[in-house]
C-alpha cells in the first residue's frame, strides 16, 4: 500500500525525484508525508458510516425521520408514492373496521396478489389448445411452487369478487353513494362488473371440460342478445348468424375453440386488467377529491331536514 | 405505535418496550416472509424437467462415411462426422470463439467462422482467426449392431497449454 | 338424507367460495344493521331532546370533549391495513395449500357435463334463464341489473342517511336493496349451486343428485290455460296480461313510496324522470320473484307469446 | 373476566352505550399482538408450504432414496452367487486354454508394439513442432493466392509475384534433432508425409492387435454365455452407478407422439438389466424389473414409453393416486392386473392372434366362438357379410357405370358422323375406341368381383346350427326344454340362456318348428354303435367335439358335447349329417330372399340338384348358398361309418330322461308372437332362420366400447353402489354386465320387452376377465397411426391367415408354434407311441411343402377325386384331414399364411435339379434300396400292395409336395426339425464338406465324389413312374 502510495508520488518526475534522493536520502519521511493524508480521509469515511443518517445518499432517500412527530406523521403519508393514495388523517372513526370493513382495501390488495401471481402463471402458460392444459399440469407435477401459484391465483380471485360484493353492501348501507360520491359508486359498479369478467375470462385457461362448459354456457347467452345474437329477437331478422354476431365476436369462432382460448387470454392477461386499472386509478382518485371516505360522518335529524327544505 | 404523548406511569416504560419487541417481531416476520417469497420465485424459474431434443443419437455405420469431411447431419445435429487416417471422430458445429456455426468450405478444405472469421483445418484445428482453441469433439462408440452412436453431451476439448483430450478412447473410433 | 352427496357438494373446490359467501354475507348484514340500528336509538334520543342534540357529536361511537376528531392515517389507519394484508395473505397460502384448484378432463366438444354449470358468481343468470328466455336473462336481467346499479344514487332522493348506518331513516332503499341482493342475486346462486343437479332439476339439499332422475313438468303457457290459442289473440292477451302486472306492481311500488309522510317528502323531490326510472326498475325486478312463483308453483311457461319473442 | 364478557355483550347488543373510555380508545388501543399473532402464523404457513414443496407433494424422491437402499443391498446379496458362478468359469479348461491363447498372443506381439508405439510418439512430437507454422503459412498462402485471383489485371504481377516469395520463403522448423528449412512446398509435403505416417502406423497398430482384441471378446463371451446373471465387475459397477444417482424425476418424452412419462421416478428397477423380485426389494413391489423384458425389447420405453400400453397419468408426480390416473378426471386410469393386456389393443387392432398376450387374444377367440360377434358389431369380426354387401354394390356400380360408358362411345360415334373434317371425325372415332375398351376392363373387373361374391357365400358362417332344418333333425319335444334353458341341458354349450317367460318359450319353439323346411330323408339302416365310437374316437372328430360329461369328459370344446345327442336328435338326419355337415335341404337364393324349392327348378325344367358346381339360381343368373352356414368340415366317411356314427350318438343319452309332449308346436297362432321375439332377441344373428336371413345386428357396436365416455354407460339405478363400492369405471360395468347381463335392470319396473336383451353366457371368471381385457382395449387409439401395427409386408399375411385358422379352429388338431395345446395332444391314445398317431406340426410347414401343392391338398384333402375316403399325404393315419369346402380366398390366405409363417417368398419358383447321370441314377436307387437304409421300410411308394403297412408319406408325392432345400436339411437331420419323429437320423455323416451315407455300404457308392444327400434328394425330385414301377416292381 504505501510503497504504491509514494511511487505513484513519484513517478510524474523522475529525474528530478533521483536529484532529490541525492539531496536527501531519508525516504520515510517523505512516504509518511505522502500517506498520512489518506489515511485521515479514511477516518473521515468510517466516522460518516457510523452516523449513516447525515450522509448525503440516506438524506436524499429519506426525507424526514420516523419519530412520532405530527409533522412526520404527515410526512411520511404524503411524500410515500404509495401511501399519498391516503389524506394525512381521516376521520377518528373511519379507522374502524367495525365501520369500513376494510372490504375495498382487501380487494385492492388481492388484485394486485392476483397481478403478481398471474404475471408467473404466464412464464409456464402458452394459450394454445392442447398445450395448454399440459401446461397446467407442468405447473402443478414439476414447477417447483406451480402448484401453490396457480391455486393461489384462483382462490384470490374468487375472494376477490365475494370483497367486491361485500364492499357494495357496506357501502350502500352506509348511504355512501349519496352526494357527492353519486358518480364514484357508478365507477365501482363498472369495477365490479370488471372484476366478474376478469374472472370469467381465465375460466377457461386450463381448457378442461370444467371452464370449457363454463364458458359455453356463458357465452351461449350471448346468442340471445336482442338485435345482435343469432337466436335474440329480431336477431335472424337482422341477419344474424353464429358467424356474425355478438358471440362470434366474444369466441372469434361459432364454436369454443382455439381462437376463443387465445381471446379470453389476451382479455385475461392484457385489455381487462389495463381498463380496470384505469377505472381503480379513477375510483381512488374520487375517493379523496370526494372528501375522503364518507364516514362515519354525524347523523341528520329528520327534523332538521325541513329546515333544509324551501 | 402508539401515541406517547399520555403516558406517565412507572411500568410505562417496559410496557413500551415490550411493545418495540413485538413490534420489531412483526416486521422481522413480515420481511422474511417477503424474502422467502423472493427465494420460492427464484427457484420458480426452474423447472424441474425439459422437453429438449435428444443429445444422443445414431448416424450410421463406419462404412457409410468416406475419408474427408461430411456435413449431412450439420442441419439436424449439428455435428460433421469427419474421417481421416486415424479414424472417425465427430466435430461439434461450434466455434469456440463465440458460438457461432462455422461453414465447411470445400474449395479451401477448411471450415470458416462467418461472425469472426476463425479458420479450422479439416480436423477442426483453429489456425486463423480469434478461435482459442480447436473445435470440440462429442462422444462416439459402436453399438451391438456396429451403429455409430454419437452422444453430443459429451465433449472433448483440446485447449492450447492443457493436455488435449482428443487421443481419449470415445473421442475417435479406430476403423 | 344423503350426507356423501352434500359434503361431495359442499367440498367441492370451487364450491367453497360460495359456501364462504353464504357465512360471509349474514355476518356482515348483521354487523351493520347493529350499528344502524344503534344510530336510530341515538337518533331517536336525539330526536326527543333537542337540547342534546344540539351539543351530541352525532354518533354512537364514544367520544369525549377533546379527543381530536381526525387522526393521523400512519400509524392508526396503515397499521389495519397492515394487518389485514397480513390476515389475507394467510388464509389464502393456507386456502392455496389445503385446496387444489380444481383441473378436470381435458376439454371435449362432444361431452357435456352433467350439469354443466357457469362460474358460481354468474349462476344467477343461470338460474334465471329457467324463468325467462335467453334474450331476458342472459342479456336484458344482466345489463338492466348494471343500470339498476348505476341509477341507485340519482333515483334515491333521500339525502338522509349519508354517511352512516341508519335504518330508520332510509327503510325502503335498504329492504329493496337487500331484496334485490340477497334475494334475487345470492339466493339465485345458491339454488344454482346447491338445488340444480343433473339435467339442472330441483334437488333438495342431502337429496341424492341421480343421473336417471325423471320429473314430470309439464309447461303451459298462460294463454293455453285459459283457453287462447290463436294468434294474434294470444299476442294481444299477453300485452293485457304484462301490462296488467306492470300496473299492478306499479301500484304496489307506489304505495310503498308513499308509506308515511317522511316518504311522502321524498316522493315530493322527485321529478317525472326520477319517479318513472324508479318504477321502471322495480317493476322489473319485481317481475322475477312473480315468474319464478309461476314458474315453479303453477308450472306456467310463458305470459306473453308473439311470433318474435316470448315473455 | 365475566366483567367483560357481560360488557362484550352489551357492546354487541347496544352498541351506542358503551361506557365512554378514559383515554381516546383509537389513539391508545395497540394493534401488536395480534399484528405479532397473525405474521407468527404467516411464518408457519410459509413452513408449511416449505414442506409441501419438498416432500408432500414429491413422493418420488422418498421412493428414490429407498430404491437406492433395497437396489444396492440386493445387488451385494447376488454378488458372492454370481462370483461362485464366475470363479467355475474362470477355472474351467475352456476359459483356461482361451486366457492363454490371449496371453501368448499379446506376448508375441508385445515388442512390435513397443516399436511402433515409438514411432508414432516421434510422428506426433514432429507433428506438433511442424502443424503451426504450415497452418499459419497455408492461411497466408490462401489469402495471398486469393488476393492474386481476384486482382486487378494491373497490379496482379506484382502480388503473383509476392506470391511467388511466400511459396519460395524459408520456413526454419526447430526440431529437437536440429532445426531444418523448407520452402512452403516441401513443408506442405513433410506435413501430409507425416499425416500419412501417422496413419499407416496406426493402421499396423490396429492390425496387430485384431487378433488379441478378438480373443478377448471371445473371453468375454466365453464368460457372458455361461453366466447367468452379471459378473461381479458389472455388479459392481450397477452399484457405483447406484450410488452416484441423484433425486429428479427420470422422464420418457416422445415428441413425435407428444408422450411424457415419468412412471420411472418410483418404479426404477423397471428397466434395471437385473431381474428383481419383490422380495428381493424388500416386499416393495414397485421396485420390481419389468417381468416381461422381452415384450421391452420389442417396444423400445424410450419410444413407447409406459402409459400406452399401462394407461395412467404418465406425468403425474404429485401422488401415486394421480400418477396411476385412480381419480375422477383422469379418463385413462392405470388397467387393472388382470386386464393390462388391453393395452396391447392400441396399435395391434388387428391381429386375431398376438403372441405374449394369451389373455386378449383368449378374449378375442372367446368374442368370436361363443357368438358374441353374432349381435354386436365390431371390428375385425364375422366380416363376410359387410364384404358381401360391398362386393354386391360395387358391382352394380360397375354396371351403372359400364352403361354411361357404352352411350358415350355411341355419341361419340354419331359425333364422328357428323365431324366437320375427317381429322376431327378420326379423333371421335379413336375416343370411342378408347371407351369401348374401357367397358371391356370394367367387364373383367365384374367378373373378378363375381368369383369373389361367390367366396363369400362359402365364408359367411354362423355361430349357430341351422334352424330351417329343425324339423328334420331334432324331436320337437326336446326344442323348448332347450330354449328354456340350454346350460341346463348341456352346461358348457356355447348357447346362451334368454330371459323368456314359459308362453315365450313355447312361442319361440313353435316359430321355429313351424318355419322349418321339409325335405326328403331317406330312412337309414342302424348302424354298429361300438364302431361309431371307435371312429368318433380316432378319426378327429375330439379335435373340436368332446364326448362323455364331467369327470368323463374329453376332446375340444370349440364344438358341442356330444353326451346328449341321442335325446335330441333324429337318426336319418344325424347320419345325413356327420355324412355331409354342409348338405342343406334346400338352396337359399340371396337375391330372392328365399329357399329355392324343386318346384322352382321343375318350373325352368331344371333337374333338382345343387352343389358348389351346380350352384346357380334357377330363376335367374347368380349365385345360391348351396351350403349349411357352419364351419363342421366333412371327414369324407363312408356311409357305413356315418351311420355307425350315428347310432353310437344315438346311444349318448340319459336313460331317465323325460320330455313332455309338445302339443303347442303345430299351433300356428304362437307363429307370429314366436317371430316377433326371434327377431327382438337376434337369434338370426347366430343361427339362420327361414325368412330372417338378412336379419342385421341388435347390439351395439363395440369397436370402441373401451372409451365411451363413462357417463353414456347406463349403469341405471346401480350408479350410486357403483360410486360408493368403487366400481364406478368401465372395467366395473363390463365385469358385471358379463357377469349378469339383466344386472342393469335391477329394480326398475319394466315391460318384459323393454329389459335389457343380452342373454347370459354363463362365463367364468377366467372368461369374464378375458371379455372385459378385450373390451377394455377396444379404445380409441391415443397413439397416432404410424405406430399401429398395420405391416405391408408378409405379416399382414400372418394377420389374415391366423384369421381363418381361428375360423375352423386348426389349432384343435394341429400345432402352429411350439408349445401351442391342441385338443387331441392330452388325449390317451396319444400318449407314449400314440405321438406317431397325432397329425402333423405345422411349425415350419411353409419351408417343408411347395406352396402350389399345398393350396391343392388344402381344397382337397384326399388328393384324388375318386378314392376320397382316405387321406391324400398320410393315408396310414386313422386321424383324417378333413374337407373344409374352403374358399379359393380363404386357401390362397392359408398358404401365404403357411409362406409367411416361415419366412418363404412367393410365388414360390422352385430351383431346377441338375438331372441324374445314369450311373447316378444307379447308386442312388441302390442307396435308396439298400437293405442298410430303413427307407421304404416306412414309406409308402403308391404301390397298394405294400402300402397298406407303411407309415410314412408316400415318395411318389415329394417331387410335387417338398421343397428340395427342405427335404436335404430334413433327411440330414429330422431330429431338429420335428423332434420325436420317427423318421432316422445319423443317416449321413458330415466327411470333408460333404455328407456322407452313413449305415453300411452300398457297391459304388464310395467312389462317388458328391454329396450323398444331395444325391437321394435330386433322386426323389427326380422319381419318375418308370422309376416308382422299378421300385415297387418287386
Amino acid at each position: 500500500m504505501a510503497d504504491e502510495k509514494s511511487r505513484e508520488e513519484k513517478t510524474p518526475v523522475e529525474e528530478a525525484s533521483e536529484q532529490a534522493e541525492k539531496k536527501s536520502p531519508n525516504v520515510i519521511v517523505r512516504i509518511k508525508e505522502t500517506v498520512l493524508p489518506f489515511i485521515e480521509k479514511g477516518k473521515e469515511d468510517v466516522r460518516a458510516a457510523q452516523d449513516y443518517k447525515k450522509s448525503q445518499v440516506w438524506k436524499s432517500v429519506f426525507r424526514h425521520q420516523l419519530d412520532e412527530t405530527p409533522r412526520n406523521r404527515a410526512l411520511a403519508v404524503l411524500t410515500n408514492v404509495f401511501l399519498h393514495l391516503h389524506p394525512a388523517k381521516v376521520n377518528r372513526d373511519a379507522v374502524r373496521f367495525r365501520f369500513t370493513w376494510g372490504m375495498g382495501g382487501i380487494s385492492f390488495y388481492l388484485f394486485f396478489v392476483l397481478t403478481i401471481t398471474g404475471v408467473f402463471l404466464m412464464f409456464y402458460y402458452h394459450p394454445s389448445k392442447g398445450q395448454a392444459f399440459q401446461d397446467i399440469q407442468f405447473l402443478e407435477n414439476d414447477v417447483p411452487f406451480g402448484g401453490l401459484l396457480r391455486n393461489m391465483h384462483r382462490w384470490a380471485a374468487h375472494l376477490m369478487i365475494i370483497t367486491v360484493w361485500l364492499h357494495m353492501l357496506r357501502v350502500f348501507l352506509t348511504g355512501s353513494y349519496k352526494t357527492p360520491r353519486e358518480f364514484n359508486w357508478m365507477v365501482g359498479v363498472i369495477l365490479l362488473v370488471l372484476t366478474m369478467l376478469l374472472s370469467f375470462t381465465g375460466y377457461l385457461l386450463p381448457d378442461d371440460q370444467l371452464g370449457f362448459w363454463a364458458v359455453t354456457v356463458g357465452t351461449n347467452m350471448a346468442r340471445a342478445t336482442p338485435l345482435l345474437g343469432h337466436e335474440g329477437p329480431f336477431g335472424p331478422e337482422l341477419g344474424m348468424t353464429p358467424f356474425n354476431d355478438v358471440r362470434f365476436a366474444l369466441l372469434g369462432g361459432s364454436i369454443v375453440d382455439a381462437n376463443a382460448l387465445l381471446r379470453s387470454y389476451i382479455w385475461h392477461c392484457i385489455a381487462i386488467p389495463l381498463i380496470l386499472s384505469v377505472f381503480l386509478a379513477v375510483h381512488f382518485w374520487r375517493v379523496r377529491k370526494d372528501g375522503s371516505i364518507s364516514g362515519p360522518s354525524p347523523a341528520v335529524l329528520e327534523s332538521e331536514l325541513k329546515k333544509v327544505r324551501k | 405505535m402508539a401515541d406517547t404523548t399520555s403516558q406517565s406511569e412507572t411500568n410505562n416504560e417496559d410496557r413500551e418496550a415490550a411493545k418495540i419487541r413485538r413490534r420489531k417481531f412483526t416486521f422481522a416476520c413480515i420481511f422474511a416472509f417477503l424474502g422467502a417469497n423472493f427465494l420460492m420465485t427464484l427457484r420458480f424459474f426452474f423447472p424441474r424437467t425439459l422437453f429438449e431434443p435428444k443429445t444422443t443419437f445414431r448416424i450410421g455405420y463406419p462404412g457409410d462415411f468416406p475419408f474427408g469431411v461430411d456435413t449431412r447431419f450439420q442441419q439436424k445435429f449439428r455435428i460433421w462426422v469427419v474421417r481421416n487416417t486415424e479414424g472417425i471422430f465427430v466435430i461439434y458445429a461450434k466455434c469456440t470463439h463465440l458460438g457461432c456455426i462455422p461453414d465447411w468450405v470445400e474449395s479451401e478444405g477448411k471450415f470458416k467462422c462467418p461472425c469472426h472469421g476463425s479458420g479450422y483445418d479439416q480436423e477442426g484445428v483453429n489456425f486463423e482467426g480469434p478461435a482459442p482453441r480447436p473445435m470440440d469433439r462429442a462422444k462416439v462408440e459402436l453399438d451391438a449392431q456396429g451403429q455409430i452412436v454419437v452422444d453430443t453431451s459429451v465433449l472433448y476439448q483440446c485447449p492450447p497449454g492443457s493436455e488435449c483430450q482428443f487421443n481419449r478412447s470415445g473421442a475417435f473410433l479406430q476403423v | 338424507m344423503d350426507w356423501a352427496q352434500l359434503w361431495e357438494i359442499v367440498s367441492l373446490p370451487d364450491n367453497v367460495p360460495i359456501v364462504a359467501l353464504m357465512l360471509l354475507v349474514p355476518f356482515f348484514m348483521w354487523y351493520g344493521l347493529r350499528q344502524s340500528f344503534a344510530t336510530d336509538r341515538m337518533i331517536a334520543r336525539l330526536e326527543a331532546d333537542s337540547k342534546l342534540a344540539k351539543d351530541h357529536h352525532r354518533k354512537f361511537e364514544p367520544y369525549r370533549k377533546g379527543w381530536d376528531q381526525k387522526v393521523h392515517v400512519w400509524p392508526y389507519l396503515l397499521r389495519i391495513e397492515l394487518l389485514a394484508a397480513v390476515v389475507v395473505t394467510l388464509i389464502l397460502m393456507v386456502w392455496s395449500i389445503t385446496l387444489d384448484a380444481p383441473l378436470e378432463e381435458p376439454a371435449n366438444p362432444n361431452l357435456t357435463m352433467n350439469p354443466a354449470k357457469a362460474p358460481w358468481y354468474f349462476l344467477g343468470l343461470q338460474e334465471m334463464l329457467v324463468y325467462f328466455d335467453p334474450w331476458i336473462a342472459g342479456v336484458v336481467m344482466p345489463t338492466l341489473i348494471i343500470l339498476g346499479l348505476m341509477v341507485i344514487p340519482y333515483a334515491d332522493k333521500n339525502p338522509l342517511g349519508n354517511g352512516y348506518y341508519t335504518y330508520k331513516q332510509r327503510k325502503f332503499a335498504i329492504l329493496a336493496f337487500c331484496f334485490g341482493f340477497i334475494v334475487l342475486w345470492l339466493a339465485m346462486i345458491f339454488i344454482g349451486t346447491f338445488i340444480r343437479g343433473p339435467g339442472w332439476i330441483w334437488f333438495w339439499p342431502g337429496e341424492t343428485w341421480d343421473h336417471h332422475r325423471l320429473v314430470f313438468e309439464v309447461n303451459r303457457d298462460l294463454p293455453e290455460i285459459l283457453g287462447i290459442t290463436q294468434q294474434p289473440w294470444v299476442g294481444i292477451f299477453g300485452a293485457l296480461a304484462t301490462g296488467l302486472y306492470a300496473w299492478a306492481a306499479g301500484w304496489v311500488c307506489h304505495r310503498f313510496l308513499v308509506w308515511n309522510d317522511f316518504n311522502k317528502e321524498i316522493y315530493a323531490r322527485m321529478t317525472l324522470t326520477h319517479y318513472l326510472i324508479y318504477q321502471f326498475f322495480m317493476i322489473t325486478m319485481l317481475s322475477l320473484p312473480v315468474k319464478m312463483v309461476l314458474r315453479l308453483v303453477f308450472r306456467i311457461k310463458y305470459v306473453w307469446v308473439t311470433p318474435w319473442f316470448n315473455v | 373476566m365475566v366483567q367483560r364478557l357481560k360488557s362484550w355483550w352489551k357492546s354487541l347488543s347496544k352498541l351506542e352505550d358503551q361506557p365512554v373510555p378514559e383515554r381516546d380508545p383509537i389513539v391508545n388501543s395497540s394493534l401488536a399482538i395480534p399484528l405479532a399473532l397473525s405474521s407468527l402464523l404467516l411464518m408457519l404457513s410459509l413452513v408449511w408450504a416449505f414442506y409441501e414443496e419438498g416432500w408432500g407433494l414429491r413422493p418420488w424422491r422418498v421412493y428414490q432414496d429407498e430404491f437406492q437402499e433395497l437396489f444396492v443391498s440386493a445387488l451385494e446379496k447376488k454378488k458372492p452367487v454370481s462370483r461362485e458362478e464366475e470363479q467355475a468359469i474362470l477355472a474351467s479348461s475352456g476359459y483356461q486354454e482361451l486366457l492363454a491363447r490371449l496371453r501368448q498372443a499379446e506376448e508375441s506381439r508385445q515388442s512390435d508394439l513397443q516399436s511402433l508405439e515409438q514411432q508414432e510418439q516421434q510422428i506426433r512430437q514432429r507433428l506438433a513442432i511442424l502443424t503451426r507454422p504450415f497452418t499459419t503459412a497455408r492461411s497466408e498462402i490462401q489469402a495471398k493466392r486469393y488476393e492474386v485471383e481476384t486482382a486487378s489485371a494491373s497490379s496482379r504481377e506484382s502480388l503473383a509475384r509476392q506470391l511467388d516469395e511466400l511459396r519460395q520463403r524459408n520456413y526454419r522448423i526447430e526440431f529437437p534433432d536440429g532445426p531444418q528449412d523448407y520452402t512452403f512446398g516441401e513443408l506442405e509435403e513433410e506435413f501430409n508425409a507425416l499425416k500419412a505416417e501417422q496413419g499407416h502406423v496406426q493402421q499396423r497398430k490396429v492390425e496387430l492387435l485384431r487378433a488379441p482384441a478378438r480373443l478377448q471378446r471371445q473371453l468375454n463371451e466365453y464368460v457372458n454365455n455361461r453366466l447367468a446373471g452379471l459378473t461381479e465387475v458389472q455388479l459392481d459397477g450397477l452399484i457405483g452407478e447406484a450410488r452416484g444417482q441423484g433425486i429428479y424425476i427420470r422422464q420418457i418424452h416422445n415428441p413425435e407422439i407428444n408422450l411424457v412419462d415419468r412412471c420411472e421416478s418410483c418404479h426404477l428397477g423397471i428397466r434395471e438389466p437385473v431381474t428383481l423380485t419383490a422380495d428381493e426389494m424388500g416386499g416393495r413391489r414397485v421396485f420390481v424389473s419389468h417381468p416381461r423384458p422381452e415384450l421391452l425389447a420389442l417396444h423400445d420405453p424410450e419410444t413407447f414409453g409406459c402409459s400406452p400400453c399401462h394407461n395412467g397419468n404418465g406425468v403425474g408426480t404429485v401422488s401415486v393416486t394421480k400418477a396411476h390416473g385412480k381419480y375422477k378426471h383422469w379418463l385413462w386410469p392405470l388397467f387393472a392386473k388382470e386386464n393390462f393386456e388391453a393395452g396391447c389393443l392400441q396399435c395391434h387392432q388387428n391381429d386375431r392372434h398376438l403372441r405374449y398376450a394369451d389373455t386378449l387374444t383368449a378374449g378375442k377367440d372367446l368374442f368370436q366362438y361363443r357368438g358374441c360377434m353374432g349381435c354386436h358389431p365390431r371390428d375385425g369380426f364375422d366380416t363376410e357379410p359387410r364384404e358381401t354387401r360391398e362386393v354386391q354394390k360395387q358391382i352394380t356400380d360397375l354396371f351403372a357405370e359400364k352403361q354411361a360408358e357404352q352411350l358415350k362411345a355411341e355419341r361419340l360415334l354419331n359425333l364422328g358422323d357428323r365431324a366437320a373434317t375427317n381429322e376431327e371425325a378420326n379423333q371421335l372415332y379413336a375416343d370411342a375406341q378408347a371407351v369401348t375398351l374401357d367397358v371391356a376392363a370394367i367387364d373383367a373387373r365384374v367378373d373378378q368381383l363375381r368369383v369373389r361374391a361367390d367366396e363369400l357365400l362359402l365364408e359367411v358362417k354362423k355361430p349357430g346350427p341351422n334352424l330351417k332344418e329343425v324339423r328334420m333333425k331334432l324331436r320337437p319335444e326336446w326344442i323348448p326344454r332347450w330354449i328354456e334353458n340350454p346350460q341346463a341341458f348341456r352346461p358348457d354349450t356355447k348357447m346362451p340362456q334368454f330371459r323368456l317367460s314359459p308362453e315365450d318359450v313355447q312361442a319361440v319353439s313353435a316359430f321355429i318348428w313351424q318355419s322349418g323346411v321339409e325335405g326328403p330323408l331317406d330312412r337309414q339302416p342302424q348302424g354298429n354303435a361300438e364302431r361309431g365310437r371307435q371312429i368318433v374316437e380316432s378319426r378327429g372328430c375330439l379335435g373340436c367335439h368332446s364326448v362323455g360329461e364331467g369327470e368323463q369328459q374329453h376332446g375340444g370344446n370349440f364344438a358341442a358335447n356330444l353326451s346328449r345327442v341321442g335325446e335330441k336328435a333324429n337318426y336319418d338326419y344325424l347320419v345325413r349329417w356327420v355324412h355331409a355337415p354342409r348338405r342343406r335341404t334346400l338352396p337359399y337364393c340371396p337375391v330372392h330372399a328365399r329357399d329355392i324349392t324343386p318346384e322352382d327348378y321343375a318350373g325352368q325344367g331344371l333337374p333338382f340338384r345343387f352343389d358348389l358346381e351346380y350352384n346357380r339360381c334357377p330363376l335367374g343368373d347368380h349365385s345360391l348358398q348351396v351350403q349349411n352356414q357352419n364351419v363342421m368340415p366333412s371327414l369324407r366317411l363312408t356311409e357305413q361309418e356315418a351311420r355307425d356314427i350315428a347310432s353310437y350318438l344315438m346311444t349318448q343319452r340319459h336313460a331317465d330322461a323325460q320330455y313332455a309332449p309338445v302339443p303347442f308346436i303345430e299351433d300356428q297362432a304362437l307363429f307370429d308372437r314366436g317371430r316377433f321375439l326371434v327377431r327382438h332377441h337376434g337369434c338370426a344373428g347366430c343361427h339362420e332362420i327361414a325368412g330372417l336371413e338378412d336379419e342385421g345386428k341388435i347390439g351395439t357396436d363395440l369397436t370402441l366400447e373401451g372409451s365411451k365416455p363413462i357417463e353414456r354407460l347406463d349403469f341405471a339405478l346401480l350408479t350410486h353402489d357403483a360410486k360408493k363400492e368403487g366400481w364406478y369405471n368401465h372395467k366395473g360395468f363390463f365385469e358385471n354386465k358379463l357377469r349378469n347381463p339383466a344386472v342393469y335392470d335391477q329394480g326398475k319396473i319394466k315391460e318384459p320387452l323393454e329389459r335389457l336383451r343380452m342373454p347370459n353366457f354363463h362365463l367364468s371368471k377366467e372368461d369374464i376377465d378375458r371379455l372385459t381385457t378385450f373390451l377394455l382395449g377396444s379404445q380409441e387409439s391415443v397413439v397416432p397411426e404410424q405406430y399401429h401395427f398395420n405391416p405391408s409386408d408378409q405379416r399382414a399375411d400372418v394377420q389374415a391367415g391366423w384369421v381363418v385358422v381361428k375360423k375352423y379352429n386348426c389349432m384343435g388338431c394341429h400345432e402352429f408354434y411350439a408349445g401351442q395345446p391342441t385338443s387331441l395332444v392330452d388325449l390317451p391314445q396319444y400318449q407314449g407311441d400314440g405321438r406317431e398317431k397325432l397329425p402333423p406340426n405345422l411349425i415350419g410347414e411353409g419351408a417343408r411343402v411347395n406352396p402350389n401343392w399345398l393350396a391343392r391338398f388344402l381344397e382337397n384333402p384326399a388328393l384324388s377325386r375318386e378314392d376320397v375316403h382316405r387321406n391324400g399325404v398320410r393315408p396310414y393315419l386313422d386321424l383324417r384331414m378333413p374337407s373344409f369346402d374352403l374358399s379359393a380366398g380363404e386357401v390362397q390366405k392359408l398358404v401365404k399364411f403357411f409362406q409367411a409363417l416361415s419366412r418363404q417368398p412367393l410365388p414360390y419358383l422352385p430351383v431346377p435339379q441338375e438331372p441324374l447321370t445314369d450311373r447316378e441314377l444307379v447308386l442312388a436307387r441302390g442307396l435308396f434300396t439298400s437293405q442298410a437304409a430303413p427307407c421304404l421300410r416306412c414309406h409308402a411308394t403308391g404301390d397298394p400292395r405294400t402300402d397298406q403297412t407303411k407309415t410314412a408319406p408316400n415318395f411318389a408325392l415329394v417331387s410335387e409336395r417338398l421343397k428340395p432345400d427342405w427335404t436335404r436339411r430334413w433327411i440330414v437331420h429330422p431330429e431338429i426339425i420335428s423332434p420325436g419323429t420317427a423318421m432316422p437320423s445319423g443317416l449321413f455323416r458330415e466327411e470333408a464338406a460333404r455328407w456322407v451315407f452313413a449305415l453300411g455300404r452300398v457297391p459304388g457308392l464310395e467312389s462317388y465324389p458328391g454329396d450323398h444327400a444331395d444325391l437321394v434328394v435330386r433322386y426323389m425330385f427326380q422319381f419318375t413312374p418308370q422309376e416308382q414301377r422299378r421300385l415297387t416292381g418287386r
